[in-house]
């Protein structure tokens, strides 16, 4: 079975830190930028962990403020 | 492979739809109204009804609603939205009409307008964000805040002697033959994001098929308002919120479903 | 005649309503007339919020206020609103953290007090209004320490009579490390 | 010439607006108005233009209907009595604040309270100072006959869309029940293609989403609005005032009175004059805005002015800030839904003179 | 000397409540007032005085509550602000024609419709010339401090229960949501053994059954029913005017301010003394009735009046009224949540100056 | 045996109860109002509480009740009789409160007001007169009007498209926690009449035993309203309003009754 | 078995000749006196067949306006 | 110049308002100014009710009045309200069915018309009203037959037409009863 590749593109200026995508990912990829926050003051999400990603965009699906993009492609 | 090659409009998979405004949200993070917006306007996108589309928005943390959601829309004043939808609706059958309303809004003050549209059956979509608390005002006890609850009102926990039980509307406007179609979703785990999707979208489908009113209620959270952070508020919603307001679907194609 | 009108002005959340209800409740400790006022909205977050304090040995007039004597403010939008509202001669306190543009008038005597950083670094972000206020208290001496921690004591739920200690360090660290900022003409 | 009928104040209400093309009525029944809806319910407007009548479930359900509807830009009315009319003063303030086009017709009855359902005008306060919060205003339009009742629907959506203001026909139960000759105009078809900037018609690819709210959290927005609204009522204040004058040319006193107690006051002139009194009679047809610059003009060559109302008076304060002190200014009238003859208007008067 | 205390104007309403010994408060949230009913909640007064609380489902409910509560004789309270209040306007028309004594609280923000949350003067109107349907009044006071907040609950209650009427505290944002400091009394017990002729208590066999209603199909009966709310209103005007003034002994010009504006204006007085202008202000404590007897008397001897209210001008025409055209009246006001600073009002000073 | 020999003290088998006041009730010849009217008094007599009741009376026909009750009572807004009630009771809650509404007055503009009275259970007895129409005003659509049935708002018949359906708040509000008995009842035969009476008296019992809200529905005619003299009234309601409001208990003792 | 015997007191101001009681008494005792009214202008019951009424109270109980008062005996 | 102003009372349900409606649609039938406002109350039964019509060649201003030129009154409490009412040397109708005090005024014309008897005996009691139109109509001879009739279709709904007839009967029938009263002065 060909192996998904995923990649998130992350809004941070719409991003709030709220954490929700970071729970929700099944492979631990996201996390929130420590000790820094976008123009609004709130920390915002990056991909720990991009290889892990699988493009699966339950991130994105459960991300109240439409903050991440998602691709995928077959390896 | 590395992620600039996987960035491609070729392989996108996901994006906003948009049918959503640029603005930033107004809500707090993790707040479920974000998600329930998101869910309304992808159907509308998918549909492709966004020209044919008037939105009511009510008066809650959702009153700018209408400054995120690329429809035309009016701001209902408190608790009324289901009768501007009607007044709407009946003067232009043609167009598909929603209202989004809190809990405060659709099972308080808004009571009598709820139950007679759904009672006369209009043919609107309900979208009913159900978070168990006055969340704009700043955490007041709503019609559905749980016995024991706190609130900046029961600050010692909701008593049923002192303050009344939670209401459940949903399970009340199943009871009336105006409506088609009535569910309970939420929107805080992917599963129940695409859940309540297809329910949105069953939703505006009935309207299509003038099938009378279908009331879609989203339990959500309101972590300002229960004073947790978004994802300790999504597990209690899951401990205390979903045993007295099961998820699934109430009544279909007109008939309540058989517990 | 003592009269002391003051702005604060930051992000909600930085705790700029309650650095005004201590200033008010040591007031109240120290038998002056006081006033409270701060700027309201819906619950939502990410805005900014703001509170006028004035304190005097006179029944307060006014609570609104167009001038001040001292503007404290902690945020961009803030000092940009604000600064030109201190009265000639007055005092602007602000916490350079996230500002860009920093102040410009020369009629007015202006302080920094780095509380943001300073909280990151004691590791206790919950006492950066505290350190803020300290820096105003040593620019200030009209309120007694003791009623300021009397005053802390009223504005804090007893649940929360633990951190008092530290909230009184940190008003000493915000004494220690304000400092005067000259604005350079060109 | 149209159709000549005799009609009751209320069903010349209801027929005038089929006729106008009105879009939708929204109301709930009660006395003394019932007549309205019932008179569009046996007439079957979905029929006859396709007009939408809907029986909402109270006086708030209709209010915010309308708002609905008025939100598309559709012409839509409603219409009740005194207590139901106060249920709507939230409604109202969101019309007026949104600059909702609409006509809110009031048939008044005696209060406060449940009160009787006899006639009053004890609402004027309501209906131009705004009942509900906020500063906003109503273009109020008062007739004082049956075949008013007609005229003023279209009247009043005509100004209720050139102005984008909610229009309210303060009448009352004298009015609302009276039968009179009554002519009415052809058949006007409804408006089935229209499109200004504020409608919500759905939004197109080629335009920005429309929003009809009267929200602005900013306060300076909101200010702004306010002012924006207030330039419109000197506008409504400097183009829309509307007064009828009787036997004013050579009076030495003149009443104000509008709707049915001006009806009443026209044989009171009669009367008067028999008995030697230059008595004249100036009819505010719109109560706002109020004929105050005509009533300063007389106030320079009359000797005072009486206002006729039935109620405790409150025409007489906007008499009064019209004359500003010039001459006297008194207030005559019977109240909590009785209703005032001719000769008690005159023995008003004669008092009014002797004080 | 009672217990001294630093509060918001809505919480000192709340705690000066319970010490009042008021028997029971309905309310539902509305910004920026709910801190009333959320302080009353935490202070559990159904354990501290048996006081009951309750979360209405509305605003309507919330009133007709008040109107149970205060049928039986119970000392019973609400609180909204702007739409919230519009809402009530059919159940305070009732409660003033079934002359039921009750306190009703307006922490008013800037409208008309859903508006804003920011402070407002702009529902004056509504308060003193009834937003409500029929010849009613309330008694209308108006705090400028927390103090005031607090000491008007039991004066607001004296009064309702004095002359069986509604009493309305018209307040704002400011006073609302400020802190000063309040001194309290001490804690008044709630009346247990009361029992007047218009208290539903339950009839015993010695007494007919009582019956409270504003209703009466008779309207000879209903007019005399007004007829005598007319002559308490009198009453009333006669004995229970209440004002402030400052500086006004030498002014050659007075202000007219309430509640909030009334403080900025203080400080505006200050300011206009220190550029030679000799500025009074009188401050209304009482909206209705309204001291326009006092400023009759002034306008005697100053040379103008300016209303300065948070609206588009509504006070000032009872200003007007009671000027009477002797002098030139003004008004200035910043609206819709907007507040005006006391240099601004006295710019809008010196603009009235000089036209 | 002469009539005259049977007419004395002694043998007295029924009369009116003292706990109705003099006057002649206002109305219509043969309206259910009397009937009910007299049942809430007898029952009030028979429990001797005549002095620790208060009525609440609506508007509609029987706007004037509490001129006919022989007990303290107010007169509510239209649709708020409940709120009033609980206003009443929350502040007495050692007196019996009951509130007497028709239709339009509790299910049309009083919906919201009814259904959270019920739902916070306040300790009172609703009785609750469905005639489906609105009798005072003059005969229009109530929200219990059948489909089909002709008011002067449907003088072609209730067509549910136009105006909606026929609302049956009794069962709604017996799914409400706060309910502990909930009936329909009529009064049009002397055998109703006396089942009604129990009902009644049940009602105020639970109300002493603190068990929450009672709800008796009476089927009624407005043989005004609906144009017909009385006897016939009363048989058109047999053969079309029973079988929508079938009579009967709906919840006893707080639990739903099994159909 | 003892026959009982009844007689029912009528109220002829209160009445107004609904017919409720004629029409639920079982021994059909009740009739509306023809071409009279009272001062109300409604016409009113009396006893037809006196002879026949059992005292039952179904009429009293059914008639809205608290119009009769019903005696009985044994016979 | 034309102008009647005319009461009609007595107790709801005896066709006083629909007689005043008869007599305004032939009012406007012969091109008159018309008016006709009725007294109203609840719909509960038992009431009385009046109705005011004014016909005249000229604008009518005032619809409530005070003093008519014809009463008809139909029971004894709307005589004794309305007796008073009739202008000197106006009409006082009165149906004698129900009267136990009879007219006292000396300065009007009176007349007795025995509608409720005529029509019992006829056995028709819903064309009472139109006998007591007929004798109105006896008396004034401003208003043509035909248009009465016509007011009669206008004012019937479609599905009474067929009583029309019987109804134009009733009016002759009230034309030929309708008798003068002289009060007894004693
Ligand atoms: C007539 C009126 N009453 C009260 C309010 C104040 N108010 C604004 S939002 C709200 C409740 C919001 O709660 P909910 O509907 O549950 O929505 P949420 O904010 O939780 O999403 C209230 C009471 C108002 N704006 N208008
Ligand atoms: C706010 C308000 N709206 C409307 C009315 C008019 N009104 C009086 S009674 C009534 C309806 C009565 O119907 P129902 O409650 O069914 O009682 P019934 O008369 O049939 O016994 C209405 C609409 C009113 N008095 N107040
Ligand atoms: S769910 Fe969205 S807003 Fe929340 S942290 Fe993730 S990307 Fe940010
Ligand atoms: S797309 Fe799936 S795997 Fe990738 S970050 Fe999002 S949730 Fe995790
Ligand atoms: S207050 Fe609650 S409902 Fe409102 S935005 Fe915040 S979390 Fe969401
Ligand atoms: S109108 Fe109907 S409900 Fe009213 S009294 Fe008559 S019969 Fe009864």
């Amino acid at each position: 079975m060909a192996k998904m590749r995923g990649a998130v593109v992350v809004d941070v200026e719409r991003c709030k830190g709220c954490e929700l995508c970071i729970v929700n990912c099944p492979q631990n990829v996201l996390a929130n930028i420590a000790a820094q926050v976008n123009s609004k003051g709130y920390p915002y999400v990056y991909m720990k962990n991009p290889g892990d990603c699988t493009g699966c965009t339950n991130c994105a699906v459960v991300c109240p403020d439409g903050v991440l993009t998602v691709y995928r492609v077959k390896e | 492979m590395e992620l600039k090659d996987i960035i491609k409009p070729e392989n996108l998979v996901y994006k906003r739809t948009e049918c959503l405004t640029d603005k930033v949200l107004s809500y707090c993070p993790g707040c479920g109204h974000g998600t329930a917006h998101r869910l309304v306007m992808e159907t509308i996108e998918e549909l492709g009804i966004q020209s044919e589309t008037i939105g009511v928005a009510s008066v809650g943390c959702s009153v700018l609603s209408y400054d995120f959601m690329d429809v035309d829309m009016t701001g209902a004043a408190h608790g009324r939205a289901t009768a501007v939808a009607t007044g709407i609706k009946r003067c232009n059958p043609e167009k598909y009409v929603f209202t989004y309303q809190g809990d405060g809004d659709l099972a308080a003050i808004g009571t009598a307008e709820t139950i007679h549209a759904c009672n006369r059956g209009e043919n609107i979509t309900i979208i009913f964000i159900n978070n168990g608390i006055y969340g704009m005002t700043g955490g007041q006890m709503a019609p559905t805040t749980l016995l024991g609850m706190k609130s900046s009102t029961t600050p010692y926990g909701r008593e049923s002697a002192l303050m009344g039980n939670p209401i459940k509307i949903t399970e009340l406007v199943a009871q009336l033959p105006g409506t088609y179609f009535v569910t309970r979703q939420s929107v805080h785990t992917p599963a129940n994001v695409r859940k309540a999707k297809k329910a949105i979208m069953k939703a505006f489908d009935n309207q299509k098929l003038k099938k009378g009113l279908s009331f879609v209620e989203i339990v959500s959270n309101c972590n300002s308002g229960w004073k947790m952070t978004p994802v300790t508020a999504n597990k209690w919603m899951e401990d205390n919120m979903f045993p007295f307001y099961p998820l699934g679907d109430i009544k279909v194609d007109g008939e309540l479903v058989k517990k | 005649m003592m009269n002391e009108e003051i702005i604060i002005a930051g992000f909600g959340g930085q705790g700029v309503l309650s650095m005004g209800k201590i200033l008010a409740y040591s007031g109240m400790m120290q038998n002056l007339e006081v006033s409270w006022m701060p700027s309201y909205g819906p619950e939502m977050r990410g805005g900014t919020a703001n509170v006028t304090v004035i304190l005097s040995n006179e029944r307060i007039s006014s609570p609104i206020l167009n001038l001040y004597d001292t503007a404290i403010v902690l945020n961009q939008q803030s000092l940009d609103k604000f600064e030109r509202k201190v009265k000639p001669g007055g005092v602007l306190i602000y916490d350079t953290n996230g500002i860009t543009k920093h102040p410009q008038r020369t009629d007015i005597k202006i302080f920094q007090v780095e509380a943001a950083a300073e909280a990151a670094r004691i590791n206790n972000l919950r006492v950066f209004n505290m350190i803020v206020l300290g820096a105003y208290l040593k620019l200030n001496n009209y309120l007694k320490i003791e009623h300021i921690v009397e005053g802390l004591e009223k504005s804090l739920p007893k649940r929360y009579h633990h951190t008092i200690q530290a909230n009184a360090d940190a008003l000493k660290i915000g004494m220690d490390i304000v400092k005067p900022y000259t604005v350079l003409v060109s | 010439m149209g159709e000549l009928k005799l009609m009751k104040g209320n069903e010349a209400i209801a027929e005038a607006a089929i006729r106008a093309g009105v879009d939708a009525y929204f109301g709930y029944p009660i006395t003394p108005q019932s007549e309205i809806m019932e008179y569009l319910a046996s007439e079957q407007p979905e029929k006859r233009t396709g007009m939408v009548l809907l029986q909402a479930e109270s006086e708030v359900a209709a209010i915010n209907m309308v708002y609905g509807a008025a939100s598309t830009g559709k012409k839509a009315m409603t219409s009740s009595s005194s207590p139901g009319i106060s249920l709507k003063m939230e409604g109202i303030s969101y019309l007026a604040g949104a600059e909702l086009p609409c006509l809110i017709v009031n048939v008044v009855r005696g209060g406060p309270g449940l009160g009787t359902i006899q006639p009053s005008q004890a609402d004027y306060f309501q209906a131009v100072k705004g009942g509900g919060h906020g500063d906003y205003r109503l273009i109020v339009l008062a007739p004082a006959s049956v075949q008013e009742m007609a005229d003023f629907v279209g009247l009043g959506f005509d100004l209720a869309f050139k102005y984008r203001n909610p229009v309210m026909i303060l009448s009352d139960g004298v009015i609302g029940q009276m039968m009179e000759k009554v002519e009415f105009g052809e058949q006007q078809p409804r408006r089935t293609k229209f499109d200004e900037p504020w409608m919500l018609t759905g939004k197109t690819p080629d335009r920005p989403h429309r929003i009809v709210t009267s929200l602005d959290l900013e306060a300076v927005q909101m200010e702004k609005h306010n002012l924006d609204l207030q330039a419109k009522y000197k506008t409504i204040r400097e183009n829309e005032v509307r007064f009828e004058e009787i036997a004013c040319d050579d009076a030495d006193y003149i009443m104000v009175a509008y709707g049915s107690s001006a009806r009443i006051c026209q044989k009171t002139v009669k009367l008067a004059r028999e008995s030697g009194h230059k008595l004249g009679l100036l009819r505010p047809i719109t109560l706002y805005p109020f004929p105050s610059e005509r009533i300063s003009q007389l106030a320079d060559k009359v000797k005072g002015f009486l206002s006729v109302e039935m109620s405790s008076g409150q025409m007489v304060e906007d008499v009064m800030l019209a004359v500003n002190g010039k001459v006297k200014v008194g207030h005559y009238g019977r109240y909590g839904g009785v209703i005032h003859s001719p000769e008690q208007v005159l023995c008003g008067f004669e008092e009014f003179l002797s004080k």
